[in-house]
């Protein structure tokens, strides 16, 4: 049975409800646990940043390998090589989170300029720009940084650039979507019949009243993309090297002692990105049903 | 004894649900309308009367939750009586709070196949339907004599491909579309917004249904086509003598269609009886709404005079704050002040006020 | 005597459609004559109705008077200045007196903008306004277009289809416009709120003295708000003069064609007269092969009554609008 | 096939074409340009291995003719290229095109068998998504769908290794090249599998499915075709699944090949992502160009097919 009721017996405007009100229990649950997850990060990213850490990620204690969550004043136990886990969990959020603010600027910015230039001009720009994110999309990711990585040397902020590059087609084709659906809607001739300068109509009325929801959607799933890349990567080997800590070398440092029937090592940072990652998408579809409207049944 | 009416709607509700508002959208509270055989009903209403969920209800095709939720709709017709809304009741739960629904429960799944066992064979064989917009009702990946075929061999004894398909192009004949066998192979894409409503004609009555209703058919069109398709279906009412739900905003079509007329406003009838009296503007036992309708059209007096047309102020109702009183009160231009506070409280049901006229209006009621 | 306020002298608006990549190779590119060498004049405090059946060419008039899309050929003289060639920095200050209506009601409205700003918006476009200017000016608008003051917090997806095209005029008001390109305003609107966007529109027109070029496909409405009517097909004018004239004593057989479908007024005999087996193709405008000479010719019941004259399709002596008495220009040679 | 819905294919065949080789050309130049930016001299480091000293390379230089200026450099190379000379690789010295057509075949069904996988899951659950709305099962499948493809691929690599070779002692866990144990299509089916599921596009392939369905179904000729008591999923079909499902092949396979270069170094899978990482690791040059070269070629295959598939179906021909 589906219930459905009716509490006032007068309905105000429709905009004077706020919306947590109007949006629905479940996109409220995913942003809520999306920024759980985001302050979580940022506090993370500033402890690491001054150092307060529980104990020195680096500092071997041979007494304690593999200790299980817990042991001995460690929170969440030890690795290997009795080093804590809590801690280089913590400063394992350094290794990805200025380079994805990185790549995140770059394929918002350059998304940006290319979506409004392709939607707005039309013509031989979009044909051109449609071309470039063929060209962009034909790159498997990976392969594209591993081709990066072996010219150039290992380092994450290289990678990022590449990341934010190939971020751009996807955001720049949401933006020129989104000019094209107001220009049908006659949207951008009305303004300029009324006399707004070009300038006033993109930046003011396409860009920041009807793109930002858009934008800020494209930020989060893009940080979780760049976790995604930079975990991988330091799985593979080409992330950040031992001993300093980042999920992708400690969940493959820690695989090695499956076999002795030790998960913990290794599952603590893959469950530490998994949470991540889902806490960035859950946010940007979130915000995305309840900013940009959830397509009705 | 008159023979019974082919179709007989009662009290008919159709409520939606605005997730965003948390309140009931009432497009359709408490319909009664009834179209003998071989008649033409036209229903007339602005946008938002619930002329068209009325249409969709009858055919069940209404998807979006809750749905129907209560009324009887009699059908009666060579060899079939049914009622399209059978055991509604057991699938829901309805309870009022001062006069308004304000909780609905539904089975809904329950409903929809216990709707389907009823409806199953009826639908596109007893009642077919034409719709608004003709060229984005034909799948754009089919021709549109495959689609016609389809209707034809689902509906009717011509099984075999060749011979349902000579059938079709026959009907494309009927409805004067030029040059049939080549626009039998054609798609939608390819045909004008007349020619693909001229198909649409074609692909309801192929199925030979004993009623057609024809939900705005000729909005969007151009006013030369429109007359087209108007005469066409005047032929094949003549021809036919099929039996007609028209609904319409235009209300040229509905009185050079229609026998008899219904006018809707806020998911209510509030006037309806036989077509020469409804609309006629002459015509004094009138509902207010019906004859503010009847003057807003720029008529031939009003532009040779250049005269200033007769205006319903306000909005057209919103179907979610329903006011207590009559639905029209807050835009009506001849509440008296004897019945002033009727109108303002208590909505007044639809009585009959002479032979074969009813209205839904204080102004007639003793 | 009022003044001329607009004058369109032989508007040219052809598109060239490619069909794609290789046939742009091949240079077979096909010429869409939208409008194909239209001319008028409009005067002060008056308006001319633009009617025609859907594709002949009349929305795209309205948009290349305004430059929304630049026109072939032809000029365009706005209060008396050439305005089809003049840069946009000359053109701004005329911009404010030159306006339009669209059909969308959602055109004008910023989805995500509430009224109250975007009618500020508009009061500012052109001149600085301080605020307590603003909050009368609006104040104003909102009594000139009569909506409600409470309306001013809400967005545009809680107005109602009439409370729209009013805050599209009150936004059009706002830049001081004294010639309004009206395209379709009230097609989209229910039949009770037409009557009022049409009172509201002739109100505004005795009080301000505006200009309208009234485009719609709705005969009826065109004929009681026009002093003038232009009759369009597949790109040209076909006729042009009074409003009761052309609906009662049309000369074209196109113009009467189309006023007798008005469906209400017409009598059975009335069509079957004009009725033409060959009508029935009615619809499909064929724009790739428009006919040489009268294009209404493969479609006009008097030049198969005449036997098909061969003046009616003669490229050389195609019918050029021409005065027939009293100011009324017809471009047929075998006028009714 | 009507003889008439020929053309529209044969057009939509060649304007792809056309594109995939503008395309092609234009991931050579950027691969070329890469290497070029790179801060050693391409061919010095190309050469690394062999010659020690600088005099000495510039004197090969001379002899092999090889020209100074970057354009005659890259014109030369794609010359090769095109006569499918990808030239040797440095570690192995073999000729990278047969090495890249060896492992390439596996990847491709690591590949293809994945994005299948993927979407035998995401089909099912946007289809009940699509027609039935909302429902109790609706909220768990899909919290289920997020948590997957935020899944760390390689944990759940080395998680399945662990419990099917370990724990079930399947089968060793040696190269996957010797194929005789008698459990080699097991061994073959696992990553394909764990590519399938983790390859973190679950929640976007099903949320995409999903609303392409509900559009259609929601479209007019949908309501037509209810309303004449035929059958919807004939009418849906077309727009709701064929289409979407090509559309999601073609957008996917750059993400699925990505994840195959991780599934491949976890079960040391012999495939041209591994080949990739080796290359990586041992700046080989030649290779990594090949295999970035192949790999586009590969994405170009996907949307050719969705083309093609677009092109059969809709009969106004390609355009939108």
């Amino acid at each position: 049975m589906k219930h459905y009721s009716q509490v006032a017996g007068e309905i105000g405007a429709y905009s004077d409800l706020p919306f947590w009100k109007k949006a629905d229990r479940g996109d409220l649950a995913y942003v809520a646990y999306g920024l759980f997850i985001v302050t979580l990060v940022l506090v993370s990213y500033a402890l690491g940043a001054l150092k307060l850490l529980p104990y020195d990620p680096q500092q071997i204690s041979i007494g304690l390998l593999n200790a299980p969550p817990g042991r001995a004043g460690h929170l969440l136990g030890t690795d290997f090589l009795g080093r804590d886990i809590l801690s280089r969990l913590i400063v394992g959020i350094q290794a990805y989170f200025l380079p994805g603010l990185l790549a995140i600027a770059i394929s918002l910015s350059l998304g940006t300029a290319l979506g409004v230039v392709a939607g707005y001009r039309g013509g031989p720009a979009d044909a051109l720009i449609a071309y470039f994110n063929d060209l962009v999309d034909s790159f498997p990711r990976l392969v594209l940084i591993l081709l990066v990585i072996a010219a150039f040397k290992p380092d994450i902020y290289y990678v990022m650039v590449v990341v934010g590059v190939t971020g751009v087609p996807g955001v720049a084709s949401l933006i020129a979507g989104k000019i094209r659906f107001l220009r049908q809607k006659n949207f951008i001739e009305a303004a300029s019949v009324l006399g707004l300068p070009a300038h006033v109509i993109i930046l003011k009325h396409i860009l920041w009243y009807n793109c930002r929801t858009l934008l800020i959607i494209q930020a989060t799933l893009g940080m979780g993309e760049a976790i995604l890349i930079e975990t991988s990567l330091s799985y593979l080997g080409f992330g950040v090297q031992e001993p300093t800590p980042s999920w992708g070398n400690m969940v493959q440092a820690g695989a090695n002692y499956f076999l002795q029937g030790r998960f913990w090592p290794s599952t603590a940072p893959a469950l530490a990105i998994l949470f991540t990652i889902l806490g960035f998408h859950l946010l940007g579809d979130g915000l995305n049903n309840i900013l940009e409207g959830k397509r009705k049944k | 004894m008159t023979a019974p009416p082919l179709l007989k709607i009662e009290d008919l509700r159709t409520y939606f649900y605005s997730r965003s508002k948390q309140a009931f959208i009432r497009s359709v509270d408490g319909v009664s309308l009834q179209i003998a055989r071989g008649e033409t009903l036209g229903v007339v209403g602005e946008s938002g009367s619930g002329k068209t969920i009325t249409a969709l209800s009858i055919m069940g095709l209404i998807s979006a939750g809750p749905g129907v939720i209560s009324g009887k709709i009699g059908f009666w017709s060579n060899g079939i009586r049914k009622n399209l809304l059978q055991d509604l009741e057991m699938y829901v739960v309805l309870r009022e709070r001062d006069g308004k629904i304000m909780d609905v429960a539904k089975d809904e799944a329950g409903w929809r196949e216990n709707a389907e066992r009823i409806m199953g064979r009826l639908r596109g064989k007893e009642i077919a339907m034409i719709f608004q917009s003709p060229k984005s009702c034909l799948n754009p990946f089919e021709s549109v004599g495959h689609q016609i075929t389809e209707a034809i061999r689902l509906r009717t004894p011509a099984k075999d491909p060749k011979e349902a398909k000579e059938r079709a192009i026959t009907w494309l004949e009927r409805v004067r579309i030029d040059s049939p066998r080549l626009r039998f192979e054609s798609y939608s894409y390819g045909l004008s917004g007349g020619m693909c409503q001229r198909a649409m004609i074609a692909m309801a009555l192929s199925a030979e249904p004993a009623l057609l209703i024809a939900d705005e058919p000729t909005t969007g069109l151009d006013a030369t086509i429109q007359s087209k398709i108007v005469d066409l279906l005047a032929e094949l009412k003549s021809e036919f003598g099929i039996t007609t739900l028209l609904i319409s905003h235009d209300i040229s079509v509905i009185s050079r269609l229609s026998d008899s007329v219904a006018v809707m406003y806020g998911g209510t009838v509030v006037e309806y009886g036989p077509a020469r009296d409804v609309l006629s503007a002459g015509f004094a036992l009138k509902h207010p709404y019906t004859g503010a309708l009847l003057a807003s059209v720029p008529s031939a007096r009003n532009i040779q005079q250049k005269g200033y047309l007769q205006v319903i102020e306000g909005e057209v109702l919103d179907t979610i704050n329903l006011p207590r009183g009559c639905r029209f009160y807050a835009r009506c231009n001849r509440v008296t002040e004897a019945i002033r506070e009727k109108c303002a409280s208590r909505e007044p049901d639809l009585r009959e006020i002479s032979p074969g006229q009813h209205v839904r209006c204080w102004l007639y009621f003793e | 005597m009022s003044r001329t306020i607009l004058e369109v002298v032989d508007l040219r608006k052809h598109y060239r459609q490619r069909r794609g990549i290789f046939s742009a190779l091949r240079g077979e590119e096909r010429v869409i004559p939208a409008v194909d060498g239209v001319s008028f004049y409009l005067k002060e405090n008056e308006t001319l109705g633009l009617v025609g059946e859907s594709g002949c060419g009349k929305t795209t008039i309205g948009r290349t008077i305004l430059r929304l899309t630049p026109a072939t050929s032809g000029k365009v003289v706005f209060d008396g200045q050439d305005i089809t060639a003049m840069p946009a920095r000359e053109l701004r200050p005329l911009r404010s007196q030159m306006q339009m209506i669209f059909q969308d009601l959602d055109a004008a409205l910023n989805p995500k903008m509430r009224m109250r700003d975007i009618l500020k918006e508009a009061i500012r476009v052109h001149h600085r306004v301080s605020d307590a200017g603003v909050a009368q000016k609006t104040r104003e608008l909102l009594e000139q277009v009569n909506l409600k003051e409470s309306k001013l917090s809400n967005f545009p997806s809680e107005l109602s289809g009439g409370e729209k095209r009013r805050v599209g005029i009150a936004r059009v008001l706002a830049v001081g416009a004294r010639f309004i390109v009206a395209d379709e305003p009230t097609s989209a609107l229910d039949v009770s709120i037409q009557a009022q966007v049409v009172n509201l529109l002739r109100d505004l027109q005795k009080q301000l003295g505006l200009s309208y070029l009234f485009i719609s496909h709705d005969l009826r409405v065109v004929e009681l708000i026009s002093h003038k009517v232009a009759v369009m097909y597949l790109g040209k004018i076909v006729e042009m003069g009074l409003a009761d004239r052309i609906a009662h004593a049309a000369r074209h057989p196109y113009t009467h064609i189309l006023w007798s479908s008005l469906v209400e007024k017409q009598s059975k005999e009335a069509s079957r007269a004009l009725a033409n087996p060959r009508t029935g193709a009615w619809g499909v405008f064929d724009f790739e092969r428009p006919a040489s000479g009268c294009r209404f010719a493969p479609r006009c019941p008097v030049y198969e009554a005449k036997g098909r004259p061969t003046v009616c399709t003669d490229p050389a002596t195609e019918p050029r609008l021409r005065d027939v008495g009293g100011g009324h220009h017809v471009a047929c040679h075998f006028p009714l | 096939m009507r003889p008439a819905a020929i053309r529209p294919i044969a057009l939509a065949l060649s304007r792809e074409m056309a594109l995939t080789a503008l395309l092609l050309l234009g991931v050579s130049f950027v691969v070329f340009l890469i290497l070029y930016l790179s801060p050693g001299d391409p061919f010095s480091v190309l050469l690394e291995g062999q010659m020690a000293g600088d005099t000495a390379r510039a004197g090969i230089r001379e002899a092999l003719g090889v020209p100074k200026a970057w354009y005659a450099q890259y014109l030369s190379w794609l010359g090769n290229m095109l006569k499918g000379n990808f030239g040797t690789s440095i570690r192995t010295g073999l000729p990278v095109f047969g090495e890249i057509v060896r492992v390439g075949l596996n990847t491709l069904t690591l590949t293809l068998g994945s994005l299948l996988i993927t979407l035998c899951i995401a089909v099912p659950i946007a289809l009940h998504a699509a027609v039935r709305g909302d429902t109790a099962l609706s909220w768990p499948l899909t919290m289920l769908a997020y948590v997957v493809s935020a899944l760390p691929v390689f944990w759940l690599g080395y998680l399945v290794i662990y419990v099917f070779i370990h724990k079930f002692g399947l089968f060793p866990l040696i190269s996957g090249s010797s194929g005789a144990q008698e459990h080699a299509w097991l061994y073959f089916m696992v990553p394909i599998a764990v590519l399938g599921i983790a390859n973190g596009t679950i929640s976007e392939v099903i949320r995409y499915l999903r609303d392409e369905m509900s559009r259609v179904m929601a479209e007019d000729y949908i309501r037509t075709a209810r309303a004449k008591g035929g059958s919807v999923w004939r009418h849906a079909f077309k727009e709701g699944l064929l289409i979407p499902v090509t559309e999601i092949i073609a957008s996917k396979i750059p993400f699925i090949l990505g994840g195959a270069v991780i599934v491949e170094q976890v079960f040391n899978w012999p495939g041209m992502g591994r080949m990739a990482w080796q290359a990586a690791q041992d700046r080989d040059f030649p290779v990594i160009m090949g295999i970035a070269m192949v790999a586009a070629a590969f994405v170009r295959l996907g949307s050719l097919l969705q083309s093609l598939v677009y092109a059969a179906v809709n009969p106004r021909g390609p355009q939108e």
